[in-house]
């Protein structure tokens, strides 16, 4: 059998780049300097969900806001999360674990609230078009949604048009996110497209997954294409600072 | 019961598989030998947004389709040809629609074939349908609505029947989003074991009725998922390594339509079938390089090594400046072969074979895996537990482990990240259960908690 | 006058030009090395239709595809790459628009190589946009437009320059379609010979100023319309030992560019460039297989056989499942080369050389003639008369035609029209003159008058 | 050097297929029967102008009447050069030299005739788009449209869409036939349409070329896309015969 040597034809750039630091040591330069919200950061990074509870736990009972350790802790533990994930020193499992954590975590700080807390940044419809299966994609949209702390109605997948509808108009959101992976099935997109301006809605339509690409979402004035998953936050803080769609494109449309 | 034991390597040694080479040929369609000393463009293809508005306008695509693809193969000279339509949902729910363009397809290959003498066959591969918006409902009236299908494309002449079947998905989907190889394992060996089983017992009755060929499974929704969501070298969503590990499970749950009765040429998505091949001696599809149309991976050039035909696994059908999408791709498919044949026939295969295996070997831990000597390696773990789906699988996926392990060790040059997850995750194969039962129903349990939409009732 | 002479042929023999690697490498763009031991993707591109709307869109449009592409290249490992931008006539006209595009190119480029260390660069093919509605202005205005432009995307960072020249395409239009060889030659040998070489004397100079690369010249306007009147081995509309005839006779023209100073690699479309390669040392990017996005030729293995750039031509910037279609077809291009990279680390590329080329050899007599040893021989008679571009032209045709009536006897098939065809041509060439000023001056009489819009001041 | 034996890895369809009867032994089986005629036919089918004139000069001097000779004579012969062409069985630059012969025999005939003959199926207007010099297809689909008697008005190459619609408005062709070979390029067809409709001209546009895809063209109304050269004087047949624009694109759009 023949071998070689690999330097000569390929680089593995993945391996060249790779940052000196672990995540570990990365995160620290991040986590904040207060100690007990610095603990809290930790435990999100470390998606140790007793570890959050507990030290949201002691916090509180030294006085600290359940609202405040929402905004100051676990977002920002969140938050820190996600930019190393972005940044490419952790892996999405990482953040699906943090998220959990942070999830329950706030949980916990509505539970010990004495007013009702209702805390999200804003409401998401998330969905799979008709006659598509493929909702993985759909799922790390939604996980990453939550992460940063949005909250997402997830209808599945092969979700008729007419349920989509019928759901934006129930829930009002801040915007529709919706994937679709094969030719047959995007002009779903459309479809949904007609019937919301029919009905005189205009939510932000955002579309991604496998088929979709920008130029067919182009073609729709609603829509805002996205390629990966870890745009849908990007592009959800985007809507909430009040961009337009031709802004959102602006920023969004890399092709 | 299936009805194949595979308890022993189909090859005596590695080194013994080639490209357009099998132990079992096959012969369908118009005059195609598949594995029998070249190697074939298997073209794929994707109707365009617009054609899936009218029963009407999806048939007269396909067809435009099928002259497209045949005038081009003629315009190069190229020998043989096969064509595959995956069906998409509506063309497998309502069987006759699927039928229909089995045979308006099946039709013009046969005048192609006249006029020419064109070697080419048909494969049509159904839509799993059985995912429902929040569960699967495998054995019920979908299984039934499967089997209609299969037996209307097969009698319109369909030569091959293929799927891409979805047992365990639910549960695969939930644990690979958490790196937690316990539910990976369960869905491969045990669950998607299962299913396919089911499907291909029923299968290859209907391809024996129409003499059509019970051609194969793949285990795309565990292994190319992942696979996807390893994405390139620089894509944060899961370790390469794990994909790789998965990826060499996986063969054990695709080698199950073998033993019940289906003759290959395998899926092209299913990147595991060099293991089959070295296990069952069947001819194989393979996707790389020349499907970069439809997606990426990193090991290109490599599945080329032991393919008996070559496909582009999928391409929307529009226009490029050398004519339409289908065109294209399948002229870079006839060359591919056309290289491969030529090899073949001056007697350079292996070297060949090598070349491309090289030049992919320490791309990517998946590369590494599916070197033909390693996938030989993960084959041989697969026969030594023919009779426990489960065990193999977990064998296939520790041998993985090792194997990069040791690779590592050499020239396959590893992230630090890659490394620690490798680590972690031999550690906790290792920790399973050899005991299947036990395994067993201690997963059930467990996913039956955590997983919504697990309904055991589709398995057991 | 030309500067340099090839009076001899760069290789002692055929059987010494391979793939990846040449007489005269070069170093260029990001530590770049273009012929120096391995085989380089050069990836083309043109822009959406919508694109070209205004320069902002267009600007934007060049900033997007050169992102993704070596996006694409880093996911894959791809050690070196490099990005050819076809001007259309805009860009050329417009010299500030075509050198904005260059920069931002290279702007992107820079921070690809910064953070990655990938090997790069950038060629720039300007339009030739001498030809008005009616006529060819070569050596006026226009010229000094074309030179405008080579300077300011020269001094934008544009690492190689290149030209599709246009000399001798009225007549060559003209005579092609009546298979009028003695115009054909004319236009080839003689006309465009002048043109080529006014024009590359000056743009040697330019890239001399700014140190960019005076890559080379193709003969498109007359072998590659042939080829595509020839079309696949059905069409009607040229007989492909004509078009056969045609390419080996390019070579002539093409090669002044080299004497005028080009020291490659030529362009990818020059098809001829292999002969190039045999006579001057210098490294050639080619086309084939993998350009079947721009077109289909029917030699798509054998033009792997000596490149050392390998390129796609030319694909519409647009999505398909497997990412963007620049990103897809420069990841075919990219394992192509990695597979002729890892024949030459393992000591194989004389190998895979000659089954690229056996896989084609036979199958048309464009390959045939393109072979490499073959198209040594051809070089031969060009280097037998350096200094008459009409008798080395001439030369050339002949021998293709005496190679292809070899080649008939032997494996090479001909149809029977292809057979009555090749031996009119070859009893016309006989037939011509071997005095270079007699056939230029009859010549210049009888397609002033035939031709419309050939106006002599363009090139004396 | 490597060599292998061709018949194991490819097939020259073209050598197979290859009628065993020569062109000139099939042209022989469509002359007409009648000797005067078939004499007339077969000189255009040789591309032999002398031949044709002198045949048609005995013709005539038979008495036979020249309008007659140019639709019997000259246009069966023509039309037996296009079948063989269509069919594979003769090359274009055969066409090319027929269709010659054949043009030089109709100045004849009018020049004999006694009455003013104004001989042509139908005007068309001929052009390549403007910044696009790829001229050579549109030269084939020229000369193809007159060798089957249609009158062309070449407008040449990187023609400006103004100068398209002004001769359109003068000439009121029976169609228009543009080519494009760049994607920078095709969108004139776009703009020339726009204006042709401003100015209520409802013409048929027929487009083709190299770049142009029957999606592009298939976006505008009075588009009509041809893959080949030998397409176009088939489109002209079809639309003299009074075919619609959904009809054509019925019967031509081929992906
Ligand atoms: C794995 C896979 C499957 C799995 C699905 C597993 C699952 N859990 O989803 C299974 C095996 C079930 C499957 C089945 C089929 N598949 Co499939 N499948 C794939 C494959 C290989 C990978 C998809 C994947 O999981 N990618 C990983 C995820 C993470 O990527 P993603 O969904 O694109 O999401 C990413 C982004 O797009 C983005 N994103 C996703 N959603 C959104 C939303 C927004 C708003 C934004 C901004 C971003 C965003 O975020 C993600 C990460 O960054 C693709 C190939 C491809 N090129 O896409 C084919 C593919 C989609 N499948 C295809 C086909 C044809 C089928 C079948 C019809 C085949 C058949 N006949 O059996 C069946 C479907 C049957 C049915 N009932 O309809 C074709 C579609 C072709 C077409 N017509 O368009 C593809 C393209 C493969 C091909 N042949 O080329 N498939
Ligand atoms: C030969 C050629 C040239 C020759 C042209 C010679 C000539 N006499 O026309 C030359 C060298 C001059 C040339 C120059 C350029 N070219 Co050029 N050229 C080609 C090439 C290789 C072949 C074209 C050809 O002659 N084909 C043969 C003829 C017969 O085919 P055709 O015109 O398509 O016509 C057929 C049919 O389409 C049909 N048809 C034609 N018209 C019509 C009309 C109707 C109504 C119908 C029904 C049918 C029909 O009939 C014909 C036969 O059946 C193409 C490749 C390709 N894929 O097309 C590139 C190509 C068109 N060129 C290209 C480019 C970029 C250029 C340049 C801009 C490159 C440069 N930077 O120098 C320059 C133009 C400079 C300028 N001033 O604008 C690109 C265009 C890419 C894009 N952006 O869309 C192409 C596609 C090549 C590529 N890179 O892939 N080129």
């Amino acid at each position: 059998m023949l071998d070689i040597n690999p330097d000569k034809i390929l680089i593995r750039y993945n391996v060249k780049v790779e940052d000196n630091m672990t995540a570990d040591e990365a995160a620290e330069e991040l986590y904040p300097t207060d100690n007990q919200i610095r603990l809290i950061t930790k435990a999100i990074f470390e998606g140790d969900e007793d570890e959050v509870i507990s030290c949201l736990k002691i916090a509180m009972d030294d006085g600290l806001d359940p609202l405040y350790l929402i905004n100051e802790a676990l977002m920002e533990g969140m938050e820190i999360v996600s930019r190393l994930y972005d940044e490419g020193i952790i892996y999405l499992p990482d953040v699906i674990i943090s998220a959990h954590a942070m999830i329950d975590g706030i949980e916990y700080c509505k539970e010990m609230s004495n007013i009702p807390l209702e805390y999200n940044k804003g409401k998401v419809i998330s969905f799979v078009v008709e006659g598509d299966i493929h909702d993985i994609g759909k799922t790390i949209v939604t996980i990453l949604l939550r992460a940063n702390g949005y909250q997402v109605i997830d209808l599945g997948r092969d979700v008729p048009v007419d349920d989509v509808v019928e759901a934006v108009k129930k829930e009002r959101p801040l915007f529709l996110s919706g994937t679709a992976l094969m030719t047959t099935t995007m002009h779903s997109f459309r479809q949904i497209k007609e019937k919301l301006e029919h009905e005189g809605i205009d939510v932000p339509f955002v579309c991604g997954g496998g088929a979709v690409t920008q130029d067919f979402v182009s073609h729709f004035d609603l829509g805002i294409y996205g390629e990966e998953a870890a745009d849908v936050p990007k592009i959800a803080e985007s809507i909430l600072k009040g961009l337009n769609i031709t802004q959102l494109r602006e920023k969004f449309h890399r092709h | 019961m299936t009805k194949t034991k595979f308890t022993r390597m189909a090859y005596n040694s590695a080194d013994d598989m080639v490209f357009g080479r099998c132990k079992k040929p096959i012969k369908t369609g118009f005059d195609l030998e598949i594995g029998s000393g070249s190697t074939i463009p298997e073209i794929n293809y994707a109707p365009r947004p617009e054609a899936s508005k009218s029963p009407e306008k999806l048939i007269s695509e396909y067809d435009r389709i099928t002259n497209d693809i045949l005038n081009r193969m003629i315009q190069l000279g190229v020998p043989s040809v096969v064509l595959e339509t995956e069906h998409v949902q509506d063309m497998t729910i309502n069987a006759k629609l699927g039928s229909e363009i089995a045979h308006i397809q099946k039709t013009i290959l046969e005048e192609f074939y006249d006029e020419y003498g064109i070697k080419c066959g048909l494969r049509h591969t159904i839509a799993d349908i059985r995912e429902r918006k929040n569960h699967l409902d495998l054995k019920d009236g979908r299984f039934s609505l499967l089997m209609e299908c299969f037996d209307s494309v097969a009698s319109k002449g369909a030569d091959l029947l293929s799927i891409e079947s979805i047992g365990g998905k639910e549960v695969f989907d939930y644990s690979i989003l958490k790196n937690d190889f316990r539910g990976i394992l369960y869905s491969i060996g045990c669950l998607g074991a299962i299913d396919v089983e089911n499907l291909w017992l029923e299968i290859t009755k209907i391809a024996k009725k129409y003499k059509s060929v019970p051609a194969g499974d793949t285990a795309c929704s565990q292994a190319n998922t992942a696979m996807f969501l390893a994405g390139g070298l620089l894509d944060k969503n899961l370790a390469h390594t794990s994909a790789a590990v998965i990826r060499g499970a996986s063969a054990s749950r695709s080698l199950v339509a073998n033993e019940a009765g289906a003759i290959g040429p395998g899926k092209d998505c299913g990147y595991e079938n060099v293991i089959l091949k070295a296990v069952t001696g069947m001819p194989v599809s393979q996707c790389g390089k020349s499907s970069s149309c439809a997606h990426s991976d990193i090991m290109g050039n490599l599945m080329m090594q032991c393919c008996d035909m070559w496909s582009n696994e999928s391409v929307e059908y529009h226009g490029e400046f050398g004519g339409m999408s289908v065109q294209c791709w399948g002229e870079v498919l006839a060359y591919d072969c056309s290289m491969l044949n030529a090899a073949i026939e001056t007697g350079n295969d292996k070297i060949l074979r090598d070349i491309l295996m090289v030049s992919d070997r320490y791309r990517d831990p998946q590369g590494f895996i599916l070197s033909y000597d390693n996938a030989y390696e993960i084959g041989k773990e697969i026969t030594n537990y023919t009779d426990d789906t489960y065990m193999r699988t977990k064998k296939a996926a520790l041998k993985c482990c090792n194997l990069l392990i040791e690779g590592s060790r050499n020239k396959l040059n590893l992230s630090r990240f890659e490394c620690t997850n490798l680590e972690k995750l031999r550690l906790e194969l290792k920790a399973l259960t050899d005991d299947s039962d036990e395994f067993q129903n201690e997963c059930l349990d467990e996913y039956t908690k955590k997983v919504r939409g697990f309904i055991p009732g589709n398995y057991f």
